[in-house]
């Protein structure tokens, strides 16, 4: 009983990783409609941007906010430059080159930084909270910044008209132009959220697994899992998608015998395909009405 | 009138006196009497990359069948790679089956293997069946690593095999007798999805990705064709990661990482989507492009790869095949507005 | 009457293939335009031209200024709102988002939320079920929602692809009814398009006759409606 | 035509007669070595998921560098030529074949990783090149029986495996061993060496042993589950950034074990450093080379110079990395090599001097640690001395110990 409560405690912390990241996958999704490969990497290299920064001795709050604001910049001009000119070509062409920015990006914070770890600093304080030490002040600190975000989320995009034009573009575009709504800049800027959120994402998950050119691999694809889970429409949706993932993995590494330890991602992964199956939009995700 | 004549042009371009299909068969004869020819004039190590080059061509081919002519997503594909090599891996080294044997048996089981994945994808769509197949990805290489399965897998040491000689005395060094080998299977395994494809059950599973309410409604067995076209898909990438097995000589869980799936995804693309000889180029960039980009640079190699990735995209956005079908388009139009 | 909208020379095209063969048009100030035709004839194909979803050559002038070429959003932000074929609602949107949209480009919120009161004092319908999903609304329901969101543009030019299209007899007469008084009281030109030409040659002022990528008759409703062979051919009778 | 034969066929006889003492034989060349060069072939994975030991390729080629400013080997230059394969077998086959018949290469060195060296290990026998000094600790590559053309050079993963066993059952004979371990055959190796260390007290004494996969995120929930299970003996076979996971969060969850960490992972300043260094208090390891980021090697004469090479030569390279460590000593180590082989640069040689390494001492190795090697010890490094962390450096206490494993 004790093991099961402290693993679930783990999970939690580690959910709250992939909740972040969901989050992130999400915010994409709402305005690409499909899935950004690449996030991870964009996710990293405007860590590695935080960390530069504070090497060069920028409080940590200026270089956390230089560096959302950066990463925002960064993900409309990628949209902007990268993707405009083949807003035209098939869906695959546009995975191809998310796999080409994957590689661009990984490949220049590896030679610009090295591929040696670093730690990254949290912005918690590191003592126990609670005389608790089973869930670090930086887990909760984290756990509280998503939760934040996703207020932040709502309040966009279900009480402002920015907002409204975001969702109309993603959901519906020739209608959106319809109304007068510029799509391409919603998208760039749905671009920029997702690269800032991947930011905070980042510089929230890197003090955890230390930054190195490769962190968000694996993260990446609980994020997404987690985002699925929970359904991609729905930002609440994915962080609690994220947490699930987190603890579903944690337990399932723990207390299935024999294949458990060894095969703890492919469990949770299958469990999720589980969920998909009977549900295929996600827990909380809402099904498209389609008219035939 | 003019639109009459633009329409007529768009259906059978001619060049030279010849219609698109045309060109077509002659091409085909001209690659392959230059397949044929060529490990005779090469050094050793450039027909051991040809032959990759067609073992992974074989594999985007299957891709292609799923992706392509069926519309279903897959980053899993190097799941059925593995399949293929471990089956051929562990056929030769625990049982001693002649390698040439392994391969129907690879195909059969990777056919299985996918039909059987097939069904629970099929309530799965777009996003989502590309999150599974993404997680079948990742899972593989674990799969393979338990220790429950170690004595035949090898576990994380992998299976080394024995290269084979060439047959019946024939003067050819191994390299040369792997890539005639390689390349028979893939004549064969290119014809077969050739016909296929433009056989009833072709059609069907082009109707099934146009449209598959009307599909449905025309009487077609969706979830069936659907399964099946996974089923044929994994078959080709599973001989692809057969043949894979005895050019390399080892397998390993390493060697069948998410990498790979994403590999021949790219291939698919840069070759075009849906395209048979497509795959062939898709093929080579993968083959060679990585190792262009090394030789730019070093250190930044990936990114290089990346950029090269893009240009290609930005130039040909429906791949190789639609990038040739354009320009055929084009020639044929300014040949004939110049009659 | 001058012509508030003008065409001249209009062609479009789908990809490689030309679909419109050079069209005039013109449309009165104030006025109710009919375009009519059989199915493919095009008539769709000249709406997405003028507002600019597809790529097309010619001259298209609004108030005398040429607006071929430019994009859907901003012809929409010169005060054309376009009724697509099929409605284009936002079905995963609440019907009063869907208004809210229809406004987005205006910037006086006092006069937007009086905007959506008129709408709904028009479809009272649409008042009941302003926090639905609009996916959820019945094909008549989706058709008011979709005038009205046109509405809530202030439009100059309203655009209108087949909006009696899934209508019940009883729900046309009203949506028509609607689009006049906002006709009169805002001076709105109105191109309508109607596969249903006994309604549009009632409801209009001028109609134009289109085949195959051309027009081929054009005049006042009532010269094209004892047109012999407009008769039987789309009068039925 | 006959008095040329003559000479050819006197030179091949006084080749053989004085193969003993190379330094006097005739110039005698294999592909990839001439009066003026000799190549020298290189895998390492440049991306990828390990792509964070390319630092060994790029050190290795800086120390290259170094050498040939300095007048070459015997006056030959070394042209290294090093490829990425991404840590993926089959690209590991495809570059070495590259590397044999297209760049025709003397020798391949420092390939990384068990697995593609597994994989090129045939072909390179089959072919008779060296594939000398493997970066790998796995006990396949010392077996000069099956596979004359293959080398080690770091202690193997199961000696070290074996040294902790004996300290385990010298110091805590009653101790709980929890295990966490690498999913591959590096952690499983090391776990074969403690077992067989252990002998028959294994089963009883180990309470749990826990894989994870280089895709996990975190290695929290095993940590959490060792301490659980009530393990008092920590044994952490992981490589640097879940090394550093490990040891924060063993820290942060109050959880006190003796902590054994492999040589792997046992640098201050990329692991020990970013896990924090009071959390990384009392650990205990085993060395075979000084690491830069241990002050006590501050005023070292061996570290000066690696220091001098770094800023000269390599002046980008992290220095905080003991993969730079390692590059420069291995190296160095082939240069010893080639340096014996002399005028007689045939691959025979060389893997004749390579198994004829007699007490060679480098300067970054540990005081008192020689590189050994004989025909039938393909394992040129076998010692290790055991170290403890005090918070800012490691102390070597215990005898110079060496493993089990080697010299069969």
């Amino acid at each position: 009983m004790e093991l099961f409560l402290h693993q679930l405690l783990a999970g939690i912390a580690t959910g709250g990783i992939y909740a972040c990241m969901a989050l992130a996958v999400v915010m994409i999704y709402q305005s690409i409609d499909h899935f950004n490969f690449a996030q991870g990497e964009m996710a990293m290299f405007s860590t590695y941007i935080a960390w530069q920064l504070l090497a060069w001795g920028w409080p940590y709050w200026g270089a956390f906010a230089a560096t959302v604001a950066l990463s925002f910049i960064g993900g409309v001009v990628i949209e902007r430059t990268l993707f405009k000119p083949i807003r035209n070509a098939p869906v695959l062409s546009h995975i191809v080159v998310f796999i080409a920015m994957f590689s661009i990006l990984n490949s220049v914070a590896g030679f610009t930084w090295e591929y040696t770890i670093k730690s990254f600093p949290s912005p918690f304080p590191s003592e126990p909270l609670f005389g608790n030490r089973l869930i670090s002040a930086h887990d909760l600190g984290m756990i509280g910044i998503t939760v934040v975000l996703l207020v932040l989320l709502y309040v966009l995009f279900r009480h402002t008209r920015l907002g409204l034009a975001m969702r109309a573009a993603a959901a519906n575009p020739e209608s959106a132009r319809l109304v007068g709504i510029r799509v391409g800049w919603m998208v760039a800027l749905g671009w920029g959220l997702a690269a800032a959120i991947g930011a905070i994402a980042g510089m929230m998950i890197a003090p955890i697994v230390f930054l190195e050119p490769n962190m968000m691999l694996g993260i990446l694809l609980y994020g997404l899992a987690g985002a699925v889970v929970g359904g991609l429409t729905s930002p609440v949706g994915a962080v609690i998608g994220g947490f699930a993932v987190g603890i579903v993995e944690n337990l399932a590494g723990t207390f299935i015998p024999v294949i458990g330890k060894e095969l703890k991602l492919t469990i949770a992964l299958v469990l999720i395909v589980a969920v998909l199956m009977i549900k295929p939009s996600g827990l909380f995700g809402r099904t498209a009405v389609s008219r035939v | 009138m003019a639109a009459r004549e633009d329409i007529a042009e768009v259906a059978a371009p001619r060049v030279g006196g010849l219609t698109f299909p045309a060109w077509q068969r002659l091409l085909t004869v001209g690659v392959l009497i230059v397949g044929l020819a060529i490990p005779l004039f090469v050094r050793n190590f450039t027909v051991f990359q040809l032959t990759l080059v067609m073992i992974y061509a074989i594999a985007i081919l299957g891709l292609n069948l799923l992706t392509g002519i069926n519309g279903q997503f897959s980053l899993g594909h190097s799941a059925f790679y593995a399949i293929g090599a471990y089956t051929t891996a562990i056929l030769m080294d625990r049982f001693g089956v002649p390698y040439a044997l392994t391969l129907p048996v690879a195909g059969v089981i990777c056919l299985i293997a996918g039909f059987l994945f097939g069904l629970p994808a099929l309530r799965l769509e777009g996003l989502y069946l590309a999150l599974a197949t993404f997680a079948l990805a990742v899972a593989t290489p674990q799969l393979l690593k338990l220790s429950l399965f170690e004595r035949w897998t090898g576990g994380v040491q992998g299976i080394v095999i024995v290269k084979p000689d060439p047959p019946f005395g024939l003067p050819l060094s191994q390299d040369q007798w792997l890539y005639y080998f390689t390349l028979a299977v893939l004549v064969v395994m290119f014809a077969a999805a050739a016909r296929l494809i433009s056989s009833r059950t072709g059609r069907a599973l082009k109707a099934i990705r146009d449209n598959p309410l009307a599909a449905k409604a025309m009487g077609i067995d969706t979830a069936l064709y659907k399964s099946l076209a996974f089923g044929v898909s994994a078959l080709y990438t599973g001989v692809a990661g057969a043949l894979g097995a005895i050019v390399i000589q080892f397998v390993a869980p390493d060697s069948f990482t998410f990498f790979l799936a994403v590999s021949f995804l790219v291939g698919m693309v840069v070759g075009g989507v849906g395209s048979i000889p497509g795959a062939l180029i898709g093929g080579a960039f993968i083959m060679f492009v990585p190792n262009l980009a090394e030789q730019v640079s070093k250190g930044l190699a990936w990114a290089v790869y990346g950029v090269i990735l893009i240009l290609v995209i930005y130039v040909m956005p429906t791949g190789a095949a639609g990038f040739v079908r354009l320009v055929a388009g084009r020639v044929a139009r300014v040949v004939s507005s110049n009659r | 009457m001058s012509a508030h909208l003008a065409v001249r020379g209009l062609r479009a095209y789908y990809g490689q293939t030309r679909a419109l063969h050079g069209l005039d048009l013109d449309l009165a100030e104030g006025g109710i335009t009919a375009l009519l035709g059989a199915n493919g004839a095009g008539k769709t194909t000249v709406l997405r031209a003028i507002c600019g979803m597809i790529r097309s050559e010619g001259e298209i002038l609004l108030d005398g200024k040429a607006i071929g070429g430019i994009a859907v959003e901003d012809v929409v932000r010169l005060g054309v709102a376009h009724v697509p074929e099929g409605r284009g609602t936002f079905v995963r949107l609440t019907v009063e988002e869907n208004l809210g949209l229809g406004a987005m480009i205006r910037r006086d919120r006092a006069e937007v939320a009086r905007d959506i009161e008129r709408v709904y004092a028009h479809f009272p319908l649409l008042k009941e079920r302003r926090r639905q999903q609009a996916g959820t609304l019945s094909g008549g329901e989706q058709q008011m929602l979709a005038v009205g969101r046109a509405l809530m543009l202030r439009p100059r030019v309203m655009l209108l692809d087949e909006p009696s299209f899934g209508l019940a007899p009883r729900m046309v007469a009203e949506v028509f009814e609607i689009l006049k008084a906002v006709n009169r009281s805002d001076r709105v030109s109105v191109l309508l398009v109607e596969q249903n030409a006994t309604l549009a040659l009632a409801f209009a002022d001028r109609a134009y006759l289109i085949e195959t990528g051309r027009i081929v008759m054009s005049g006042s409703t009532a010269e094209i409606g004892a047109d012999e062979n407009v008769r039987r051919a789309y009068l039925g009778y | 035509m006959t008095t040329r034969r003559t000479l050819l066929a006197a030179a091949a006889l006084a080749g053989v007669a004085l193969v003993s003492s190379p330094s006097l034989a005739q110039k005698k060349y294999d592909p990839g070595a001439s009066d003026t060069e000799i190549k020298v072939g290189n895998i390492n994975p440049y991306s990828g998921p390990a792509s964070a030991y390319g630092l060994i390729g790029k050190t290795i080629d800086a120390y290259f560098k170094k050498v040939n400013a300095e007048g070459g080997i015997n006056g030959r230059k070394i042209t290294f030529i090093s490829y990425d394969d991404g840590f993926s077998p089959p690209k590991t086959v495809e570059q070495a074949r590259k590397l044999v018949e297209s760049d025709e290469v003397l020798l391949i060195f420092q390939s990384l990783g068990t697995a593609g060296n597994t994989a090129i290990q045939k072909y390179m026998n089959g072919k008779k090149v060296p594939q000398l000094f493997v970066a790998t600790g796995a006990t396949q590559f010392g077996n000069p029986k099956e596979y004359p053309w293959t080398m080690g050079w770091q202690p193997n993963y199961q000696s070290e495996g074996r040294i902790y066993a004996k300290y385990i059952l010298d110091k805590h004979p009653a101790g709980k061993i929890g295990i966490l371990y690498q999913n591959d055959d590096y952690g499983k190796d090391y776990l074969k060496g403690l077992k067989d260390g252990l002998g028959a007290k294994a089963a009883s004494m180990i309470v749990a042993e826990l894989p994870y996969e280089v895709a996990d995120p975190t290695v929290d929930s095993q940590i959490v589950t060792l301490k659980s299970k009530g393990a008092d003996v920590f044994f952490n076979v992981t490589t640097p950034k879940f090394a550093a996971q490990a040891i924060r969060k063993a820290a942060e969850i109050g959880w006190k074990p003796v902590h054994l960490l492999n040589n792997v992972s046992n640098s201050v300043g990329s692991v020990l450093k970013p896990a924090g260094l009071e959390a990384s208090k009392d650990i205990l390891s085993t060395g075979y080379i000084k690491d830069a980021t241990d002050p006590t090697w501050k005023d070292d004469a061996a570290m000066k110079e690696w220091e001098a090479f770094m800023n000269k030569y390599f002046p980008d390279g992290d220095k905080t990395s003991s993969f730079t460590n390692y590059a420069y000593t291995v190296a160095q180590s082939l240069v010893q090599v080639l340096k014996q082989a002399g005028n007689e640069l045939t691959r025979e040689n060389v893997m004749k001097q390579a198994a004829n390494l007699k007490n060679v001492e480098l300067g970054m190795l540990l005081p008192g640690i020689k590189l050994n090697s004989g025909p039938n010890d393909f394992y040129p490094i076998e010692q290790m001395q055991m170290q403890r962390f005090d918070g800012e450096r490691w102390h070597l206490f215990g005898p110079v110990m060496s493993g089990e494993i080697g010299g069969s």
